[in-house]
């Protein structure tokens, strides 16, 4: 058996490994091991990549690498927790311009057909767009850039222009590809392809974009696997390709948008309520709820009108049961008006046989707020509106609340931004650790009582 | 033949890359896509051979800023996404503790 | 020969229940059978006399006709002794009787050869349960012993966090869960009271917990129950140690409900005249069994008092607060017990001494004491 | 000076509860206050003279020194008008009222320069809820008011499938679904029973619903509220429209309770004699306003009266069957009240005129009329 | 480009069908397409693969597949539902026979070198054991051979001598290959290795084993593509071969077994219980359990003394509510002695707000009884017992009892197979029509719930 | 080279083939046996090859004894296949009416 083989035996294993990676990084339990597991196939594929009897010389390699990784990792780890995503994006552009730079090169090589020129072709174009629109999504993200859609009319028509020009140079580049002419006109073209791909989309939709290009740049990196015929570049380019669309898919399915709204309507830009309140609303999903509530240790439960409209109370109790399954304490904070009529909450509390030792007062849950990992407001509004405590100007001034905007984290669950019986906003869905959960009560907590379940 | 060998591949590992990402959580998202991203540093591979098989001096030189860009996705994308990972670790064995 | 089935009007003041029903008048002349009921049957429990004539019943205004001519009478109470001469020889007479302790009715019974069927006698089986009017009764006791505790509590059963402050669950404690017991944990529960529960039988934990309540466990060693589900008495020793562990719960409690009876035997006394000095004032203790006893020391029969500030209400016949319901309940008891026996030929009650519920129902026939338990009692 | 707050006793005979309780007076110590209460002031809603004593309040024998030397008197029922001249002068009097009928009285508070502050006349805001005492009273009446029919009633509230047959849940139709109708369909359904409610107000129906029970639709064509809260008049041909939509379900009702009323004026006669006409025996109607009127045909203030064998329950005074509880929320209530005009610094009470809520319940002040509602009345 | 290229991208299509189809084979809306186009993968490959360069005679060939067509298509249209697991078996069989034929044949051909003869080994001893391993399972399950587990002292060790020595025989025939003695030892021996790796398995375990025999014939295929360097066998047998495993994990699963409890242990024979009772207790898995629900249009719920202990009744009107919506009628039948006291459930049912209006009487379900898709027995026990009909000995015996044993399927779910408050053993378990969902009654009902949800 | 080619897709085939089949209800099980029983009958790609090739008498003989075998396989496994899914389908459908 020659080199080649063993190579390519070795090849096999590694792109195993990026299988078996990539699925482990798909579950929460084990995400951190396919991490690691995927790592170990790539540092085996460079390792026995260097090998090769076609490569000759190392000295350039080894410079290469060593500043690649010297930047890499300081990168990787200076960078801030709150960093991350717009870091992701630019690695990404780097991993889209080294796929663009691998197919030029490959112009260079031995035996270029039509086919390989195609390919060739392919990864410069997939590449260049990679690169520019990671590096716009990362100036959007990091705030280098700014955040909103920039949209202009003529956009639509400019971008066929362009995705013309782009074909037509391909083709002239295809039958001719000893003229570099074309070549460098191609490779402007994608990246301002890449430029306009992504200036139209807002800041806050970002993660799906850098997840989209994260998949260009696996299929860029595929094309260059055809050009240069290496096989584990086709599998780990299209495997990343593939998954890459689902995330993508998945991402947008969790915002409650589709894929092409996310990427045409210049939707996504950070809002702003007007007037006093300020801050923006943030959504979010059961899934996502389930998350949080399932590494919560203390969690406060306060009801208000909408859970009896919503008749929640039994899965109120399930998901209760379940909290403290999962080892979390649960205490309901039940203030004194809420709901339409004295003690209506006990009422439904004690159908679902909620214990009265967990039902607490207002003056009992109030002092321990900071200490609740998540408040659970459901269906409550004006019991828990701080702009009883903070607005002088509210009708609410003065009427003692139950401050869950002093939780660590607050979810509330209600059908929209109504207001409650008072009539009054709530700046409390604004708040910066605030979420809302939006659907009927029942809806809602039934599909967090399911997360717990898988 | 060759080219017939490689479709199959690409086919299979489309259908592979499809199937291996059911049903992520959203915590995950992050995590998952700039895990992913560190494979598609695979290109690497592609720039190691460019830049060590001495074709031509365009080529290695392009090689080389592949050899340099690629790695800096690789690393710097594993080592991102164990990081993110770790947090995640930890607040989970915080809670069990 | 058609038979007569009579029922007769209650003489006790107050009881307002009816031992028949117009449903149930239709059912037995569906079967074939003749009813007469005296007239004004049903006025106490709101049942006019046009609801039994319509289900076909003939509306008898003498008294001594319907206990004279009926081949089956039915009612709820004992009768009075000297009411028995005037029923037909041979006939057959079913309604409560007491037979343990009424042997003077029993010994009238024998001689004026009448077929004396017991209601408290029919056997806890399987197959008897829809008979069983004790347990009927003894369910809806439990509802309105709850009932009248809430009536007399000065305070309400639920929680409720108002405005104006909270007011904690009212704690409904429980001393006996049987029949009645547990219809009262039931009703106490709904009601929203913070209910806790004893009985000596341990089986009775779970059932207890199957409501949603609390089960006070106390350790009183070993512990059985008859093969009919009764509990058997107490050693003294054993009533201390309860007493002891009821003490306290007995304190925190608003309403205590004390249902703890042993078949045939005088009831264990377990509240005690220094536990009821420590509960709140306004308190009020239920004693379902005042009337043969009770559970509570210094409880009168039939009557409400007021000891050391807390309330105790003995006054029994609980069900006649929902005497109609009350009635159709014991009514289709009856029903169920004459439709086991009838026989569907010759149309008229077919007695078979051999039969399980029998042997234990039926206390005298043809000028003897038939029923091996009263035998045994009367040596 | 030290403010001086006292209490004197209820001198209506059926009235069991207390103004202030042991744990308010506390309270009001720790604010700086000086209280004293009329010796037995707590005795009917079982609270010991020494509860208040403990509690820092001073035991006084003498009525008139309570009335003569405080400088707030508290008191659940409206005074006599004999006792207005025994108070001092320029106290304050806060008690219920009545103030559109008790001219007389108001009259007397004028003359003697009493601020008197009438409970019923705390304006329904938000933030007033706590110092609500019609709210909080209301709220226990309705829970009262099913317990009452319970015990009226000859059959029980839930469903029960026994072997002995199949009691069908009993039906409770609940008339004006406001604080008290809300609490009694919320005890009705907590006991089993199938409650319907309506009420004109139309926001109501989501209430009701919310606490699992039924609403019946009947089209009155358009409803109005204040902005208080309280309904509008209706007119009389939407009180026919009514009337008719009710009348079915009335008769298909166990019980029926009427809570309806509409602020400051007579409550409409909803439940006519033909309609009880229709209802079942020994079916129960309870009339929440009967005593001011009542909504149904023939109720009487204050009593419980059989028409056409139907009970019909116009007691009245419903929180005094729990006396304690609503003696704790109308105590809250006051005590809320002195707190929220409580000047610290001064250690007594400070009323700000221009406030919204005193505005709407202080009736007299240095010998005028302030009430813009009672003055626009008086014209 | 020559024709074996167009064949072999008519190959990847084919492919593609295959896994598309079988995806969509496991999910049950989808099911019925999955099949048509897997079938379609295999009829275009059958086609193209015709125009093979390699293929001059055409007679035997058409002869082969008119047969062989006329067999499979009649044998499949004739087999009884109830034969059809068999009918796979049979099938499966002539399949791995396939196998082992092309496997031999390939040995005629050109170009045998050392790893074609491994892989020619193997698609002959897999092909041989799937095939007599098929005719047992197939004999076991249609009656035609005993269903017990055959075992015998010694079995272990015969097994393991009689590996030795198909591996000596593999070894020895790669060695010489034209030694054609050693492959007939071997085609013995792989049908020997076939029948002692079934028969100590129960009949009743034979789905499974089809199952895992299933995936065995997809290895055969698999190896044979290796010996015959075909790229479609090897995709589509290593398909086969991998979901089939996955497929007999999942089976081992629902039945609650390990794999290897499944194979070795000589468990899974039917049973039948002593006295009276006849039948088998058939246990099902709350996935299950919603596939039944899911499909019935009435639906009877007969609550006992268990859901009180369980305090299941919230969860209970969940089910309820998702019946319901799923386009279901549901009704609970109410037996007047179920529980410990009078209207014992219809206190928690109330609790549970469970409306009136659909808790009926014995009575009044009994007479309907044939008309429920399915009856679901939540701890209840004694109220539901045939004996109290069908057995004068039971002391239980003229009892009216809820006639659950009458509707289309029943669900008991109960903790265990313990009696009920009678004490008395209930024939419902063992009846045809039964099913038990064992566990907490609240857990199996939050699991049902789920499943709904899912 | 080849081998490698092959080695890969068997691999990746592998992989797809355990990510396929996921979780599969109950009443499936034997419908997917039985459809990706009647994949395995691909072999009878193989046996029309040798069948057909004319290598040498006994290859041709197994060759055809093979393909009736595998179009057995085939044919009988489709069909059944449908036949089941068929029966779940009305059932189904007999619901939503
Ligand atoms: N307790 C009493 O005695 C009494 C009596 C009268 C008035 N009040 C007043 O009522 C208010 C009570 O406060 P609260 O916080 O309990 O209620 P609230 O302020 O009225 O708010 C209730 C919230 O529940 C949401 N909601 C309604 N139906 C829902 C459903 N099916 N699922 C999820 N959410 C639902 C509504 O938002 P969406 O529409 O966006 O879903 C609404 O904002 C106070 O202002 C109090 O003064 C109380
Ligand atoms: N209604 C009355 O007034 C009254 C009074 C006294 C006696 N009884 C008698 O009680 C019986 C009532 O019949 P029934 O059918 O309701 O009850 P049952 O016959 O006593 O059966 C109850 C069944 O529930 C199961 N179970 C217990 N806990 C469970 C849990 N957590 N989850 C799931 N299943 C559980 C038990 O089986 P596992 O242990 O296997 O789980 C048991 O077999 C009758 O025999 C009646 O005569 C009735
Ligand atoms: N087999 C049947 O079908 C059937 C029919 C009816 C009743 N039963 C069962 O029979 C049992 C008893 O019924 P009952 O209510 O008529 O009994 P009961 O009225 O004789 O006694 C009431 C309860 O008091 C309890 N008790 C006795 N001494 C006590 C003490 N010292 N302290 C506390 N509790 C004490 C008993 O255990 C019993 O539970 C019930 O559990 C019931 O389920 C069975
Ligand atoms: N803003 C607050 O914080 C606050 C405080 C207390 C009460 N409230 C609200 O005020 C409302 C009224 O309270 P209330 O109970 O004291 O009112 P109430 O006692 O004046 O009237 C009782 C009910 O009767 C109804 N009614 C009037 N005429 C009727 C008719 N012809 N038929 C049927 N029903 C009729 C009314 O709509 C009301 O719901 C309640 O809904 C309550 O929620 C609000």
């Amino acid at each position: 058996m020659n080199v080649s083989i063993i190579i390519n035996i070795i090849y096999i294993l590694s792109a195993s490994l990026f299988i078996y990676g990539l699925k482990e990084l798909s579950s929460p339990a084990t995400a951190r091991r396919g991490n690691l597991i995927s790592s170990l196939g790539m540092f085996i594929a460079i390792v026995v990549t260097l090998f090769d009897r076609g490569i000759v010389e190392y000295q350039w390699i080894i410079l290469g690498i060593a500043l690649g990784g010297a930047i890499g990792a300081a990168a990787a780890r200076i960078v801030a927790m709150t960093a991350m995503p717009e870091m992701v994006a630019l690695f990404n552009g780097f991993g889209g311009l080294a796929s663009l730079l691998v197919g030029w090169a490959a112009l260079f090589g031995t035996g270029v057909t039509n086919f390989t020129i195609t390919t060739i072709f392919l990864s410069i174009l997939i590449g260049g767009v990679t690169f520019t629109g990671s590096l716009i999504a990362w100036g959007k993200l990091s705030g280098t850039l700014n955040g909103q859609p920039i949209l202009f009319t003529g956009q639509q028509i400019f971008n066929t222009v362009l995705m013309a020009a782009i074909l037509v140079c391909g083709v002239l580049f295809t039958l001719d590809p000893s003229n570099s002419y074309y070549l460098y006109v191609i490779i402007g073209l994608s990246f301002l392809f890449g430029v306009m791909f992504v200036i139209p989309i807002g800041g806050g939709d970002m993660p799906v974009v850098i997840s989209l290009l994260n998949s260009y740049s696996g299929l860029a990196a595929c094309a260059a696997g055809f050009a240069i015929n290496n096989i584990l570049l086709i599998v780990a380019g299209s495997l990343v390709g593939a998954s890459g669309i689902i995330l993508t898919k998945i991402m947008c399915k969790a915002m409650n948008r589709s894929l092409s709204n996310v990427l045409f309507s210049g939707f996504g830009s950070p809002t702003t309520a007007k007037g006093l309140i300020e801050g923006t609303v943030k959504p979010i999903v059961a899934e996502d709820a389930y998350y949080i509530l399932e590494a919560a240790s203390s969690v406060l439960i306060v009801p208000g009108y909408g859970m009896a409209v919503a008749q929640a109370q039994h899965v109120v109790k399930e998901l209760q049961e379940l909290l403290e399954k999962n080892g979390a304490e649960v205490v309901y904070g039940v203030h004194p008006v809420a709901g339409r009529m004295p003690g209506h909450m006990n009422v439904l509390l004690a159908e679902a046989d909620v214990s009265y030792d967990v039902l607490l007062e207002m003056d009992a849950v109030n002092p321990r707020m900071e200490n609740f990992d998540v408040a659970i407001v459901i269906g409550a509004n004006d019991v828990v509106n701080p702009a009883a405590r903070e607005d002088e100007s509210s009708p609410l001034y003065g009427r003692p609340i139950i401050n869950t905007d002093f939780a660590r984290t607050v979810f509330v669950l209600k059908r929209s931004m109504a207001s409650g019986f008072a009539g009054v906003d709530n700046p409390l869905f604004f708040k910066e650790n605030a979420r809302m959960l939006f659907g009927d009560a029942k809806e809602s907590i039934s599909q967090v009582v399911r997360e717990f379940a898988n | 033949m060759e080219i017939v060998f490689l479709a199959f591949i690409l086919i299979l590992a489309i259908f592979l890359g499809f199937e291996l990402i059911n049903k992520v959580p959203a915590t995950l998202h992050t995590p998952l896509m700039s895990g992913s991203n560190a494979i598609s540093g695979i290109t690497l591979i592609g720039a190691l051979v460019s830049a060590g098989a001495e074709q031509s001096q365009m080529a290695t030189i392009l090689g080389v800023a592949a050899v340099t860009f690629a790695t800096i996705n690789v690393i710097g994308g594993y080592l991102v996404t164990d990081r993110m990972l770790g947090m995640f670790k930890k607040k989970k064995r915080e809670l069990s503790e | 020969m058609i038979m007569m089935i009579g029922v007769p009007k209650e003489t006790h003041g107050s009881e307002k229940r009816a031992a028949l029903t117009p449903s149930d008048v239709k059912k037995l002349v569906r079967l074939g059978a003749t009813v007469q009921v005296e007239t004004g049957l049903g006025e106490k429990s709101g049942i006019a006399d046009e609801g039994y004539s319509e289900a076909g019943a003939s509306i008898v205004t003498d008294r001594s006709t319907v206990l004279g001519t009926s081949d089956v009478v039915l009612r709820v109470r004992k009768p009075a002794v000297d009411e028995i001469p005037k029923l037909k020889k041979e006939s057959v007479h079913i309604s409560f009787l007491d037979p343990f302790k009424e042997t003077g009715l029993i010994e009238e019974f024998q001689k004026h050869q009448i077929t004396a069927i017991s209601m408290e006698m029919i056997p806890r089986t399987t197959l008897a349960q829809k008979m069983d009017a004790l347990s009927s009764q003894a369910n809806l006791a439990g509802y309105v012993m709850v009932i009248i505790a809430c009536q007399k509590l000065p305070s309400i059963l639920p929680m409720m966090m108002t405005p104006a402050g909270t007011l904690k669950p009212a704690t409904v404690f429980v001393i006996g869960a049987g029949v009645a017991g547990l219809q009262a944990i039931a009703t106490a529960k709904r009601l929203g009271a913070k209910v806790i529960a004893f009985d000596t039988r341990p089986v009775v934990a779970e059932q207890v917990r199957s409501l949603g309540a609390k089960f006070l466990d106390i350790d009183l060693g070993e512990i059985e129950q008859t093969k009919d589900g009764y509990a058997v008495e107490l050693k003294p020793e054993q009533i201390e140690l309860q007493k002891e562990g009821q003490k306290k719960q007995i304190a925190a409690s608003d309403v205590v409900i004390t249902t703890a009876q042993v078949f045939g035997r005088k009831p264990p006394v377990i509240v005690t005249r220094d536990m009821i000095k420590e509960m709140k004032k306004g308190s009020v203790i239920v004693d379902m069994a005042a009337e043969s006893g009770g559970n509570v020391e210094g409880s009168a029969a039939g009557e409400t008092i007021v000891i050391d500030g807390v309330t105790i209400v003995g006054d029994g016949n609980w069900t006649n607060f929902v005497a109609r319901d009350a009635s159709v309940m014991y009514s289709s008891n009856l029903y169920n017990l004459i439709d086991e026996f009838w026989d569907e030929e010759n149309k008229s009650l077919k007695l078979d001494f051999e039969n399980e519920i029998l042997k234990g129902c039926v206390i005298t026939h043809g000028g003897e004491i038939v029923s091996e338990m009263v035998k045994s009692l009367g040596r």
